[in-house]
């Protein structure tokens, strides 16, 4: 299908079929629910934080195959990650979806964060439509980690 | 085949005239909204060229002739919906507002704690949330009318449900899977144990004959923009006596008779319900749309849609038998020529985007349905819906399309 | 003379060049509402014929492009009165639907009985009636600020009203008389007694440049149609963290995170204040107006304007001396160029109708403004308003049609 | 003034100029107050009935002179005579400003009611707007009669 390829990159599909850390954590886990208002999808992420490092993450409920595919590369990056570390990505892999920051400004990429796989999702920033998708998983981790 | 002559009516619609990445438009999302024709567009830049004036308030001969432009489009609703008197026309800014009136101005007069609202499982947000809001600051209490399984109201249980409920809230045709429900049948049962029926009309409006007096009804919505109209402007029409009993609704401008210091006065109908400078241009386009509608016949648009419908199913069904799920009933009698679809569990964002490269615009998503899409037991669907200017060719364009998303996710 | 090329701008207005009965339109009634440019008419139906489609909902191409057009008419309007976020601006029907929600929305949850609200007597009916809906629901306390000989704000025992209000709601601009009122100084005022700010800015944004962080206010009310833009949409701004406070007040599709059959949650600003499909269309026409006035630049419209209000001051006081009485103040640094004016005690009805002869249009009656009609010691008066297209020919022929009222009722 | 001959004849500015039956009855007289939301005039009318004649009647408030006038005309016309003759004058005299019947249709002028003065204002049925001024003082005496 010609102009989907940019999207729906091979690494994308294989995410969004074979989805990484599936599943839930128990309490004391932190856990947040993200909603799509768009279309209606939620997401549940689970994250345990021991010494200021990602433990443990679990990713749940059900999306699209950008939204299902970023949670599940998220859920790669961040695992056993310091908090700085995956905050700094947070930040990084919103930029490249083009999110403003908290003035309304564009953010400059941090070039020392390192994306990896996550890079395969530069693509839907042509689909502005998508954008939520492909950040709903993380916005859920932030609230979720706001709690732990 | 068809009814309307579609190659016809879509010459009238420019957009559907409009190439993009040089291939032709397939609207396939008409119940969101639909597409204006040229002689609504033009009838509301010839007004604003020519005839552009305040209404109501001036005495100037361009004031009065735009006032009787702007009552002129009233008497047209008025005629479309066989409502009795004009004046039971109020213009609202969408469907939304219609119904939010009614829970406002009528609810908060009328509904106390413990009292019953009646709701269907296949109502859209708009009929769900202000009755919802009672709820928090009123203490009423909502009940559902639930579905069968080929997605029609369940009456079963319709006279327990409605005993000692003051209102019956239900949608004529559903917005997700096509669904007409028996609105006379509903009016008279809703009247029956003294509830009044408050009828939801978005979707049923533009696409078949109406008459308000034949339901029975005591209030409907609709929104000009899906029946050919401009955004911009919906309608409430509500029985003469109700409207009259009841307190208004926005304060401002226009609706009232008088103010002092200490209080004022109501105008009379619909004045009363319309306060500040109404939408006068979209008035004008919506008295357009619905001359132009009239000239099909609302009867042959809905053969035609009957029609459409028919296609639709049998082609769809016959090229992917189990691989697709089409949400609603088969007969169509009883239903639209809107469709949700599930199509081998792909999900409706990515397949909608799929869709889009051949230019096939549906929509994804809830539709401002969740209620209705926890019973489906989905997130979200893909929703095709066809209109008077969709023929055969769209219902095969969807398939071809359908063919290639099964390419990229098979 | 004027600051602007008023021959050049007339011939962008399709109605100001139109004869009516064999004469010119003298269109002198823009307080009411205001006349179009072709650029914003063009941009309405080039959307409607090019690019139209459902905005928030679906994900195909053209359902992208058409709510970047809405978001992008959003972030105009941001612009254009200074707000630091563009989701501080909610597109309402019109000033009176925004101010209805506030009323509504932030009343309900915040005001209680014996609450003070603080109005003026030159408020307009939109600024009155929804707080006096709630003196008969809640028992709140409205408070009134008199007026000065000259109809501007007397606030010398301002201090002493406004303690304990918690709403000091007034207008920027008065509808009647032109009277500019010292909002940023109303607002410091409000402020230190505790009391929110709200502006009905309706007569003052489509003539000034607007700042509302300047100002300091905590709501703005204004409408497209009365700025050269369409009927139909209207603006609301709030404060941030007001607006993120206050609970919704239309409810339905676009405004909630999630419906359930137990409840509902609201959607972030701005979408949590914009209930069903917004007027797609008009933001679109209101964004292409912005776009025309800033080209213009505002700070020249008010220079021309007053430029014009001085010129009818001194024609009309030299021409007609104590046979004309021009309400509101005489100096043009605190007055825009609206005038009501009461001549030779000819009834406003008559005078507007005589007037009307030679196309010389006027408003005749109470303005929505009946509480300082009462003031003015007058049922009525009529209002010659002028806009960025009126030039001094046309204070002129309203002259020269006074002239001819005086010959039939002299 | 070309154009304007048709409304404002000559027997209009004089009732206009000299108000005929102008001031208020006292109670037992039945009184209404009627409003034009357009204009914001107020018209007030007396009727004083007795045995199913008009006695008296007074008008007071102010408005422009065609509401002052068809005001001024009609106290002359209805002054003495008796209620069914009243009744139908407002009538032929509404048929003429084009007013509907109570079913939205048109009214049949009886020609054996006789307008009299009030001829005058057929010109205003040519200015809708001022129609509502010509009828303000007759909707207000059938508040009136109602009363009493
Ligand atoms: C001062 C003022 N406030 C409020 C309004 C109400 O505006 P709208 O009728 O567009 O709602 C108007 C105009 O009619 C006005 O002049
Ligand atoms: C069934 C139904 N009801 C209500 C609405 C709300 O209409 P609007 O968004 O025009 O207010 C819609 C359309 O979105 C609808 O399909």
């Amino acid at each position: 299908m010609p102009g989907l390829e940019d999207l729906y990159r091979e690494i994308i599909l294989d995410h969004h079929r074979t989805p990484r850390n599936r599943g839930e954590l128990p309490p004391p886990a932190a856990h947040a629910v993200g909603h799509n208002p768009l279309c209606g999808d939620e997401i549940d992420v689970y994250v345990q934080v021991a010494n200021g490092v990602i433990a443990d993450v679990k990713v749940g409920g059900s999306g699209c195959s950008i939204s299902q595919s970023s949670a599940s590369m998220m859920s790669q990056a961040i695992k056993g990650k310091p908090l700085p570390d995956v905050l700094a990505l947070v930040r990084r892999f919103k930029g490249m979806m083009s999110i403003p920051d908290e003035d309304g400004n564009p953010m400059e990429p941090d070039l020392t964060v390192k994306l990896g796989d996550l890079e395969a999702l530069q693509g839907v920033v042509k689909y502005p439509v998508r954008i939520k998708c492909a950040t709903l998983s993380w916005n859920t981790l932030l609230d979720a980690l706001a709690q732990s | 085949m068809t009814t309307l002559d579609v190659a016809a009516i879509k010459r009238q619609f420019p957009l559907l005239q409009r190439e993009l990445n040089g291939m032709p438009l397939v609207y396939l999302d008409s119940a969101n909204t639909s597409q204006k024709p040229q002689v609504v567009i033009d009838s509301m830049s010839t007004f604003m060229e020519r005839a552009y004036s305040p209404i109501n308030r001036s005495a100037y001969q361009l004031a009065a002739e735009a006032t009787d432009a702007y009552e002129g489009a009233r008497v047209k609703v008025q005629r479309f919906v066989n409502a009795r008197r004009a004046h039971e026309i109020i213009f609202t800014k969408n469907a939304t507002e219609a119904l939010n009136l009614v829970a406002y101005a009528w609810g908060r007069a009328n509904l106390h704690e413990g009292d019953v609202v009646l709701l269907t499982h296949m109502e859209h947000h708009a009929n769900i949330v202000p009755w919802q809001m009672l709820v928090q600051e009123r203490g009423i209490v909502v009940r559902w009318v639930p579905l069968t399984a080929d997605g029609q109201l369940d009456l079963a249980t319709l006279p327990q449900l409605l005993e000692g409920a003051k209102v019956f809230g239900f949608t004529a045709m559903s917005n997700v899977m096509g669904t007409i429900t028996p609105v006379q049948q509903l009016c008279s049962a809703a009247h029956q144990a003294g509830a009044l029926a408050v009828v939801d009309a978005c979707q049923y409006v533009p696409h078949n004959v109406t008459d308000v007096q034949a339901w029975g009804a005591d209030f409907i919505a609709f929104s000009s923009h899906k029946m050919c109209g401009p955004t911009g402007i919906g309608v409430l029409w509500g029985r003469e006596e109700l409207l009259q009993a009841m307190p208004p609704f926005l304060g401002g401008g226009n609706m009232i008779a008088d103010v002092r210091l200490d209080g004022f006065t109501c105008a009379e109908l619909p004045a009363k319900f319309e306060a500040g400078t109404p939408p006068i241009t979209e008035a004008i386009g919506l008295g357009a749309a619905i001359d132009f509608l009239c000239e099909l016949g609302m009867a042959n648009v809905r053969r035609h849609e009957i029609e459409i419908a028919g296609y639709a199913l049998r082609t769809l069904n016959e090229r992917f038998g189990s691989d697709i799920r089409l949400h609603g009933p088969c007969n169509v009698e009883v239903r639209g020529a809107t469709f949700s679809l599930e199509f081998r569990g792909i999900h409706p964002h990515d397949l909608s985007q799929v869709l889009d490269q051949t230019n096939v615009c549906v929509r994804a998503g809830h539709h401002c349905a969740k209620p209705l899409m926890r019973e489906l037991g989905v997130n979200a669907t893909a929703r095709a819906s066809f209109y008077l200017y969709n023929d055969t060719h769209d219902v095969d364009m969807l398939a071809d399309a359908l063919d290639s998303a099964s390419d990229i996710f098979g």
